[in-house]
């Protein structure tokens, strides 16, 4: 069962009030414009245990993944592709909010959000993945594990999939036999085959007003947000609407406009940080 | 694997034989259910949809209330022979992220600060599965509401548009969503012009998701008149029987 | 654990004790006579989907079958029979004391009951459901879904049940090769064997008066019931007694008889409805 | 598979050699654990089933409080080395559903509405399961109520009959159950003469469900005098000690 | 999560006291020595359906240990050797404050200090346990079941499971066809093969004075206390600091050194009973 | 099955070159989270942890609450990247074990009756797994502790020592563990004098045990001088940045 979430934590009054008045004016609480994302933070290959992993900070707000691969068997209807597996835990460290126990709907959405936004403009070559076609295939778990959160947890967790995808390496098959797959995890070859880039931003709206990359505090004012996957050829390859208000058809058309764009940005960002991975990335964890 | 079946025929009509801005035929029925507080039975062609609004009524645990408003629980579940393969009954991560969504859209439109400390619960459940459980659910639960007597701003219609071969089309059943190239779920409030849910599952040019958007609102408005059909059917003619 | 169970939806006083007094002048709130079932409605194969399927409303009680069939293993202990699984669930739409989630004590029984029934004079013919002997057989899954709780569960899950069976046709097998069998879920081919067909009769008892198929409001003034299953064949085929007070042996002996004699009625509905299908389906979901 | 063992022989005495109306070796001890309020040990052949009582005690979460009489909490469940496969620790349905049927069959005993506001928690454990198990727990389960003090209007008796190579046998074990034609359990009141638990699990013409009745009975008849004599045992002989 | 337990079943302050001051003089409650054991009780095979079982009693702490051999897969870095697996229940028969369900932090860490303390010493010898090399072996599910609390729980659930594991025999293996084994459960034929006896010893810690073998009650008074497994070498194969305080070193070292010598005790007390089952072993269940 | 890998070079140098009583190389940083009232991220060579302080705060369920004192709440957890073979999110019976040890480790410690009827919660994130988890996780809580404002005490540092062919060794790592003889953990409050956490997994003759044990201090020794500087350096260091 799905319940009206309790707004915790709680702001205060005098605090919303604020928020929501500055942002009527074109400015937002820690002085961004209303379409600028706070500053990103990427750190790669933080976890040499997994085949790729990435950590990344938008503000606050840090998400790591971690890639792994093994050897498993196919879905019966795709017997000749390799399988995507996308989960998100928000672990109690992360906020004061978050419980121990089993991922909520929100965690479940955000992994599926990503993980549809990954699959529809097949991301992953998932079709190379088979090992030995209609038995053995690669299985490609991208966890996603939110370490603080201080808003926009869709668009951290996106980007930190991409990297960590981007810089996975597969682990080298030993042999062979028959439906018998070897595989050493210590050894790692090939890179993971990918056709294109996805990013998602997420943009909210305050009453007729919209901002990009809503952090906690503003979080707690909207009305409602939409979430924009877009994929390296500027397609929509996603979108999730989310809160409890609805946008009109015009409110719609100029929050994909907006994402378009923003999302050209983030495309940069990611292929400037693995032409230069080295220069580009800072330790976070 | 099977071979991918012929979706858009040579003539432009689908594998059904629908237009591609044809909707399946529609069946709503208000008032299904004996306990629930307000009930609607919704098919769209296969796809068979029931749902129950209990409510407003007493919360138990008690520190789940909300001062100041109904607190709104929302339930999509599907019958374990809803489809081709059973369904385990234990609930999935798609039903899960489909109850959200679901209560996200009904959120929009019911006057819930009319009844504070108190929970409305939304119970819908798929008989069977033949695509477009979502938005008919969505549907259905928007009627029920409505027969137990809930205020609301509006109802909710909800329709799904699908790219198949290329070609945008109302409505997509199943097979189309299966081997087609979106899948976009789209609920409104048509009075008010408010799109309450709105999800992609597929790749859109701009332009496409722009089109997609009018085709959604197309099919929108004539499953609100069937809603408002069925609504009248049960309240003013009642004298009537 | 099984504990006591709290009396809801909360009957008032007056009202069980009007059911009761009436009870014991022979008669029952609602009209009918003590051994008396409520108008029965049937509709058959409400869901294409499933390989068979019945709904069935006794009063406003309202409960779905649908039978699907899937290639598994056997049990171990019968490698060369089909497998029967009989699942209820009691969902939270069909009474406002029901909870989400997996089933309860009632849910378990009512299929266990159901299962035994079935399984016990043999009404299916699960010898004849093994594919290749030892390795893969047909998996028949019942499942008893209840939409609408107005009392006697049992006997319309019965009902459904029997009913779905009964107009299952089992998916076309296209190929073996070794030991993978593909069937095709789109065509269906002949019907589920079966041996006899089963209903249950279930009569609550108050004070020392007896009624047959007792209604919600009913049930509430219950001292205790026993559900009778009875086949084709007129034999005893299940038994289960209800409920926090006993009976004497007389009291059995008299319930008994009462079912035998009710269980024929419903033997009869149960054909009549099967050699017409067309007529005596009507629409209910 | 295995094939069918003789169940009965030519002298039409049973596999391990009872004849049909004949219960197996039976031990009663009653206030075997020290913690719980009451207990007992009841074996009925090489089946062994230990129940404990706790209470009357208060309860927690507070809002399942009866206001006007005792809770009673039942659980019915099987050690993992007490069946040939070991059985997996998780409550099974089976477990579930007995523990159904034997709390209703002890809510007719109890004398749950002189104790309101508190619950009586019966723990039945089968250490070794051949046969009989929820007739051996009932009845170990009632010796353990008695010996914690509470109120009962009477014992509660149980017993299994079967049909067995078409011949009717009391105190079925697991294999006669196993191969057999009907395994009927059957719980008393043997002073009230009142049934209170009744289950079938296979076929029986009317006419042998009377005689599987009057059969039970008997072995009820029996089984309830041991009762008295176990709880005579230990708390009449006690000075004697 | 691992919470800070409520010290329940409340033992009134000034028997707490009590038994303190009692200590501190170098005496106990039920009139012990500091370093002595409570009465032991065992019994052998007390469940003919296991492969091998034993009851144990420690004073009134009552704990029987079920072996069960099973055919199964071997773990896969070790397919040559057969698996343990230990289990433990402390099921609401054994006292007030046990509730139904999955096992708690209390009863994993008896289990897992247990199965470490008859791996690390390969006290059973998993190696001869293979069936089938890298496909087929012997599970020995060894299953704790507490029926009275009364202190003191792995100790007497250690001594119950190295008896009943020494008095396991194993089902015979009627046939191996390709890799199906068939085993025939009713007819045991060969001991579990053993390497040699491990018992544990608890010690509790009261301000600066050490109790061997501490009651309920005296658990209730105690700041901490540490588990030494010792096996018949005289080696030390586990140790386990539990409870909310710390010892110093010295502390730690007088522990081991009494743990050495008490384990000597029970190890007699295995062998004896081991020697003369019939005379040494009482009836418990 | 892979062959076991040499552990002691001949000249006596182990697998990753150390010596036998020589720490991994030890990274602590303190307040590394914003939501968390104290956090710390601590790694021993590849072994990386992060923990994360949440109180004194108000406890739900109200009826945990403790009158006397702080209940602490612990969580060991494995990320499921962090280990060779993915690591199903499910808390294992491992990770239960754990989380009760490292509680009971920093119970000792901290001064919980300050804070009566409220909760300090500890969790711990182990980011990858080389070895040493609970020592270095337990080595970051109660940096986050201090880091969080609570009273304590003392630190808990911790480390493993182990035998590995024969030889005892500081700080042992994943592959150590894995082929070697003995793994025992230990956590001490340096300061006092005090082990809070010992563990022994594997085989040690008495003299072995007081050697490793002598070990394990003079490494706790080393990790609680650097946690003292990983504080200084954000509380001390703070005006010149």
């Amino acid at each position: 069962m799905s319940l009206t979430p309790v707004q915790t934590p709680i702001i205060p009054r005098l605090k919303k009030e604020k928020i929501v008045s500055l942002i009527k004016t074109g400015k937002r609480i820690d002085g961004r414009r209303l379409d600028e994302y706070r500053p990103i933070t990427i750190q790669l290959n933080p976890i040499q245990k997994a085949e790729g992993s990435a950590a990344v900070k938008i503000g606050d707000t840090m998400a790591m993944v971690g890639v792994k691969l093994e050897v498993g068997i196919p879905y019966s209807d795709r017997p000749n592709e390799g399988v995507l597996q996308v989960h998100a835990e928000f672990v109690p460290l992360a906020s004061p909010t978050f419980e121990p126990g089993p991922p909520d709907e929100n965690a479940i959405e955000t992994a599926r959000v990503i993980d549809r936004s990954l699959r529809e403009p097949r991301a992953i070559r998932l079709e190379d993945l088979a090992i030995i076609p209609g038995q053995k295939v690669w299985i490609v778990f991208n966890d996603i594990y939110l370490l603080d959160h201080d808003g926009n947890i869709i668009d951290a967790s996106m980007l930190a999939s991409m990297l960590a995808l981007n810089v996975t390496k597969m682990p080298k098959i030993v042999s062979i036999e028959g439906d018998k797959v070897v595989i050493d995890k210590d050894s790692r070859g090939q890179k993971l085959p990918l056709n294109l880039n996805v990013v998602t931003v997420t943009i909210g709206k305050v009453d007729k007003y919209f901002i990009v990359d809503p952090s906690l505090e503003e979080e707690s004012v909207l009305d409602a947000k939409i979430t924009v996957a877009v994929d390296s050829l500027g397609r929509i390859v996603g979108l999730q609407k989310m809160g409890m208000e609805g946008f009109t058809e015009d409110e719609v058309d100029y929050v994909i406009e907006l994402a378009l764009k923003k999302a050209k940005e983030l495309h940069s960002l990611l292929e400037k940080v693995l032409k230069n991975p080295e220069e580009a990335s800072k330790s976070i964890v | 694997m099977i071979e991918k079946p012929v979706l858009i025929k040579e003539d432009g009509t689908r594998h059904d034989g629908r237009k591609s801005e044809e909707l399946r035929p529609i069946r709503m029925e208000v008032g299904v259910l004996k306990n629930a507080d307000g009930s609607a039975l919704v098919e769209f062609g296969r796809t068979k949809v029931i749902a129950a609004v209990y409510g407003p009524r007493e919360i138990h645990p008690k520190h789940m209330t909300l001062p100041d408003r109904a607190l709104i629980r929302c339930r999509y579940h599907m019958a374990p022979f809803s489809t081709s393969e059973r369904k385990s009954p234990a609930p999935s991560r798609r039903e899960v992220e489909l109850s959200k969504v679901i209560r996200e859209a009904l959120e929009a439109t019911v006057f819930t600060d009319l009844y504070p400390r108190t929970t409305i619960d939304v119970f819908i459940e798929v008989l069977q599965a033949d695509g477009g459980t979502r938005t008919t659910g969505l549907t259905a639960a928007s009627l029920a509401l409505a027969d137990a007597g809930i205020p609301m701003r509006d109802l909710v219609a909800a329709v799904a548009v699908g790219k198949v071969n290329g070609v945008l089309v109302l409505d997509i059943d199943e097979l189309e969503d299966e081997y087609g190239e979106a899948d976009m779920p789209v609920a409104m409030m048509p009075s008010l012009g408010k799109i309450v849910l709105l999800q992609l599952n597929g790749v859109l040019t701009p332009e496409e998701f722009k089109k997609a958007l009018e085709l959604a609102k197309k099919g929108i408005n004539e499953i609100y008149r069937l809603q408002k059909e069925a609504l009248t059917k049960k309240y003013l003619s009642y004298p009537e029987e």
